[in-house]
């Protein structure tokens, strides 16, 4: 539907940023997200920035870890360990 | 997270998909609107990974795939102009017409330049001033403030040859088209992360509410998917219709209002056909009157006669789109044809559904049995 | 007296012709072979003898790393030792459009030289056509080579067989990045650059170590996808490799990302893949590591009995997908 | 499966490739040693190998008597010829312009197999490479030959010695004057057409007959004068020819005379020039007259031991003038 | 007759000229003023069979060398113009102007066809409606009538995109120049035979008066050519100074009226430029004012200092063309000035002076010494 | 100065003439020699009939070698043969 990559932005100059994935680098548009600032990493589609990216949680995958935790096989201990952790 | 940690998780997600599903004591059918999702749902294998009772099907999310013919025959007469360069992404080059397709005009001499950003086209028209270039402005909400970005950016410079063809779709009408279809039955929607980084999730909630049906916003990591997967049986099996975010890195709930604004600024809402579901009302974008001038079809309407009258084929793609048959149910998969051979637009593309199946092996692979 | 751009008269054979083939030509591939204005060459050659040819149409023609030169001299020696000989000599067909730049096609003969050098091969006999401005691309080179194929080997698809090992040479895609990125305004650091680079003398100590290699085959067009496709169909035989196996620099994942392209499609120019018993296999790797354009061979996966003819990888997450034939041309694609 | 027209997926080295090779080139080229998908094919050869390639780039591709295939063949069985061997195999490289016809591929591949067939050789390994529409003309083909070296013969410009006779073996400037005429809007008689031919079996029972013969030489490119004039260089001598030995069809001279061409400056495709010693040059002439190609050779001229480095012409009226090497490639001319 | 007949008669007419020539006692020096006799006296060795005393010397009759540096200058900068494409005999290609050749343009990239008639001119400029085709019009009376006339079918077709530069020279002024230059010195002149086509004989008759020097119009043949010297050496040695015609099969007294009245349609006399004579008196031809639709230096001007500066070098052309040097007396000849990279006109063109002397091996040729 | 050759009318519609040179043919204009009639023999220059060409004069010849005739090295003989001739 539309491909998009995270991209660290290096600078930004009169609305282009210039990016970097990977280590691979290329100017695009900050016209959509004229908020982001060199240091952000940002979502890139068709040579657009188009979203500020978080930091990725490992809270968050700990939780899920947390919410499927002994809960072996059944919906009730599932429900369970949630609303434990 | 490394890959073992990442395999571990997979399969402790995949045993819980299977236990849960395993109480609804049913068929579970989700959707995956989005084509992105359907291409890594394939790739990494993860319908071979699900219990039997758990079913993919694949939504109207492939730009290429829900085009209608009459766009692409337009695309292909402005090719064929020899005042006109049409700058396109790759996607569209084989999606065929009626009669033809892009890349048959270019073979036979159409200028025709792959761009990877529609602002690329900014540069090729001061190159060819005496040409007329001509964006293929397809694709869903993500990709529809990078066009309008493009019309404005080309305004501010004083480009005056470059234009657009419009056919950007939106996908909330489209699901509600989808829903009231007797034919289509879906448990719960994969809801499609790029779209929604730009509209934000609340667009969602009035479908989910109005036909009580579970809506997982995600990503495109295959753990991702499995953790959206994860999610929409629990809410099955819990009885409950919510929308959820499992994107939250890039995806807010008031998604990018800038995008908004600028897509607002130069495209309204308007009815328009998909492939397979005829017109569905309000569920396309185009040019509001203050644009016309970058408008191809109002600068330079083809002459009317110009375009073929409609095909028939047997080609099944507008239910494969629906979800109401898979690619195998179609006479012409895997036969008639095949991704060098497309027939249908499915096919062609690589987010078409009967590509994903006929590439990923859906049906004539021996491994993983 | 050559001027500054390539003529048609300097493809008419005549005075500007042999000016051109005297000023420019000769120095650059001048060996005691090398025909002068003869109709051929004289080479000796005895017993078995590989035979190939390959057109190279590169845009553009200068990328980092290398140039088509290298390309055209390198991917004729490959084609040779994946047959399993010893390249000796080749021929050069340039055919280059009316205004190139001389100071261009010196330095892509001066590579050429180089690359032939390194691989231990003589040019001997060539040719030079001018087509009218706008008739071709800048240069288009042809090389055909041959090459004294090593005593004991016979490499054919069909003597693969389940349970034998793919063995790859190394990173994979590099040399499609370098040329593909450019072309879509991507910026790739100087550390990646194209693979290309003449594989003969590695493949001469893999084979004389291990006769028994059954195929090796350089995964360039169509990338490594295509190599597999093409053997596992020719065997009739399935191969299953292994996803987190494949070594792929960061960057050229990057640029696949980026364009959405897979890196299994991506063309290589200086890598090997080599189908072996798996009880010589690690010996094989052991072989190609010692030599710098093998140090990441590694085994990727596997020949299989079932799924003849078809190619499968296995999933990070360890599902099992096909891995299909390339259909056409890359290119970039927003979904 | 294959479209009418070439494209770039085509050349793209994945299932399109696979489909035009095997609908379209395999079934042209077809023989027990095509490297069928390989990198290369194995052939047994021994001794002296004589190697030689050329790439064709003329317009238009399809002429009286020929397209660019038949060329193709031809003038590399006839450069491995003209070293003094005989031809075995040749490699075939295209490169094609998008767009093409499948079905003037189809005339041309089939052209290339009856030439080879005629010739006795075998075409065994080739290439496919396929370039954006404006990028070629239509299509380039390479040719690469290898053959074996006739034993006891030794083609060199550096065994002519004055007093050696010059021999023809037909009609000049018929190839070029085919391609020239409808160029310039002349309509020539279905009588004239290109005279390209392989000329391996004539020059074959010529060494047989008399091994020392100096040199043999296909004047293409740059017709009967380069040719005269490289060996005058390379021989240290001097050739002296006689303009009413030279035979000239009436339709080419005329074609001469309207675009304000000179004969021995015309490209031929079938014909050679021999330096015999004097003794057996009637003899090789004989041995000519026999093959269907030689029918009208003859003595055109001598090696002199004056005007070294030079060609010289006798003209009608009994003059001598210089026959200078071509400067350039042949435009019409009003003055 | 036979060549054998032929070779005969060759003998007996040099034998003849010698004797004749030996009689007068003095060394004679004919002009052959059209550039295809200078190359047919070369290719057929005919200075090589003459007596030491008779002396053939080159006048300015070739097109392409007596045309300017500044013409030259102004073609390319047509050339190099994005929306031209120049038609041009194959002659001028590779003549210098100050800096570059058509050759070089084209090799750049400049559009430049090749033709053999001004004629095909007329459909380029049908095939190529968006571009202006411009004709490189130069060469002698012969020449004329055909660039004329295809303005005339060019405006009777209604074809607007075709123009000409215009730089035509006429053959008596430029004879009676060299007949007043003191450096010159002629004892007769073989006159040219296609340009007698369409004049006729009739216009020698003042200059062959007043300055009583014998001319003889003559065709291509060798032998022709031959007849004509005995024709001159007789002349000289009765005293005589006539016009005699030696190619009455195509030259009529009067030449060819039609050709001379469409001419005179187009074109109107007027001073032109020759190289190393300067400007000659009603030696050109400019298109009349009717016409100034058809004459690009009208229609579409070059800026004011888009041509170079006039250059200096060693190259006596100039003189060349008058007979007053041979090549061998030019410093450069046959060192820095070789066909392959001329640097005067008269190296450049196939009937250029300096280029029959190195092509045919005057004075670096062993044989028939 | 100006390359031209003698060409065989073979036909002539609205102008254009086809014309044939030792078998090879071509269409010229015959805009400036409307005289010219298929069977005729024309001068061709630059694609333009130039002129009507007469019969070769065998005669010509005759008269010349007349002249020449019994002329052996001296003026005063040829001048004799011509007045004879
Ligand atoms: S397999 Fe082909 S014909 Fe059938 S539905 Fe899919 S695209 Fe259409
Ligand atoms: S030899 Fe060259 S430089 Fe000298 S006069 Fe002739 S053209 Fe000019
Ligand atoms: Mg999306
Ligand atoms: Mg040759
Ligand atoms: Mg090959
Ligand atoms: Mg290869
Ligand atoms: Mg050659
Ligand atoms: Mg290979
Ligand atoms: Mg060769
Ligand atoms: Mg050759
Ligand atoms: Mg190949
Ligand atoms: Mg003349």
């Amino acid at each position: 539907m539309c491909l998009a990559v995270p991209a660290k932005v290096l600078e930004i100059e009169n609305a282009i940023g210039k990016v970097e994935i990977a280590g691979v680098s290329r100017e695009v548009s900050m016209m959509l997200l004229p908020e982001a600032k060199p240091g952000d990493f940002v979502l890139v589609h068709a040579g657009f920035a188009m979203q500020i990216v978080d930091e990725k949680d490992a809270e968050e995958t700990n939780a899920l870890l947390a919410e499927m935790k002994g809960a072996p096989r059944t919906v009730g201990a599932i429900e369970e360990s949630v609303s434990h952790g | 997270m490394d890959k073992k940690e990442e395999r571990e998780l997979a399969q402790r997600l995949v045993a819980e998909i299977t236990a849960l599903a395993e109480t609804t004591g049913r068929k579970l059918r989700f959707m995956e609107v989005c084509g992105t999702h359907t291409v890594v749902i394939f790739r990494a294998g993860i319908r071979q990974l699900l219990p039997a009772n758990v079913e993919l099907v694949s939504g109207p999310g492939c730009p290429v795939c829900v085009t209608p013919d009459d766009y692409m025959d337009k695309a292909i007469a402005y090719a064929q102009h020899p005042e006109v360069i049409i700058t396109t992404f790759g996607d569209m080059l084989k999606v065929p017409g009626t009669k033809s397709s892009l890349s048959e005009a270019k073979t036979n001499g159409a200028d025709i330049r792959i761009v990877y950003s529609p602002l690329d086209s900014i540069q090729i028209a001061k190159d060819n001033p005496d040409k007329k270039v001509v964006f293929l402005a397809v694709g869903f909400e993500t990709t529809a403030p990078t066009a309008a970005a493009t019309v404005l950016a080309a305004e501010q410079q004083g480009v005056k040859n470059l234009f657009m063809l419009s056919a950007q779709k939106l996908v909330p009408p489209v699901m509600e088209t989808l829903l009231n279809d007797a034919q289509v039955h879906v448990d719960g929607f994969i809801l499609p992360g790029h779209v929604s980084v730009v509209t934000g999730t609340g667009i969602y909630e009035p479908i989910v509410q109005n036909y009580h049906v579970p809506g997982v916003v995600t990503g495109f990591e295959p753990l991702q998917i499995l953790r959206a997967l994860y999610r929409l049986v629990k809410q099955v099996a819990k009885g409950e219709a919510k929308v959820e975010n499992e994107y939250e890195d890039v995806v807010r709930p008031e998604g990018n209002p800038v995008s908004q604004r600028i897509t607002d600024t130069v495209y309204e809402a308007a009815d328009t056909g998909w492939r397979g579901m005829g017109i569905v009302p309000l569920s396309g974008l185009k040019m509001r009157a203050e644009y016309a001038a970058f408008d191809i079809e109002q600068v330079m309407p083809l002459p009317v006669g110009e375009l073929p009258p409609a095909k028939k084929t047997a080609c099944r793609c507008g239910e494969v789109l629906r979800g109401i048959v898979t690619p195998q149910d179609c006479p012409l998969f895997g036969k008639a044809c095949v991704p060098t051979h497309a027939i249908g637009p499915c096919m062609v593309s690589v987010e078409g559904v009967c590509a994903a199946w006929f590439k990923y092996g859906q049906g004539r692979f021996e491994y993983g049995k | 007296m050559v001027s500054d751009k390539v003529t048609l008269a300097h493809g008419a054979g005549g005075k500007m012709s042999q000016e051109l083939m005297e000023e420019v030509i000769l120095p650059a591939y001048g060996n005691p072979l090398l025909e002068e204005m003869h109709d051929g060459a004289q080479v000796q050659m005895s017993g078995q003898v590989a035979f190939t040819t390959d057109s190279y149409v590169v845009q553009p023609l200068f990328f980092a790393g290398g140039n088509i030169g290298k390309l055209a001299v390198c991917g004729t020696v490959n084609d040779l030792a994946m047959t399993g000989a010893i390249p000796r000599y080749i021929s050069a067909g340039l055919i280059i459009e009316e205004g190139f730049p001389v100071k261009d096609l010196k330095e892509i003969l001066a590579t050429m030289r180089q690359m032939a050098d390194e691989a231990g091969i003589y040019i001997v006999t060539g040719d030079t056509k001018v087509v009218e401005k706008g008739k071709a691309d800048g240069i288009f080179i042809n090389t055909a080579g041959i090459g004294d194929v090593i005593r004991g080997t016979h490499i054919s698809p069909k003597n693969v067989k389940p349970g034998m090992k793919v063995i790859l040479s190394g990173y994979i895609g590099d040399h499609a990045a370098a040329i593909l990125a450019g072309r879509h305004g991507l910026t790739l650091p100087d550390t990646v650059k194209t693979d290309c680079a003449p594989l003969c003398h590695m493949t001469k100590a893999m084979l004389s170590a291990v006769p028994d290699i059954a195929v090796l085959r350089d995964p360039t067009r169509g990338g490594v996808a295509a190599v597999l496709n093409e053997i596992a169909v020719a065997s009739d035989c399935g191969i299953l490799i292994d996803e987190e196996a494949l070594p792929i620099h960061e960057e050229v994942q990057g640029v696949c990302d980026i364009l959405g392209f897979d890196p299994l499609y991506l063309a290589n120019e200086g890598k090997c893949v080599a189908f072996v018993p798996a009880d010589r296999a690690q010996g094989v790797v052991d072989i190609m590591r010692a030599n710098k354009y093998g140090r990441d061979a590694r085994i990727i996966g596997e020949v299989t009995e079932t799924a003849k003819g078809q190619v499968g990888l296995r999933t990070a997450i360890g599902g099992i997908r096909v891995v299909d034939m390339p259909l056409g041309n890359l290119v970039p694609r927003i979904c």
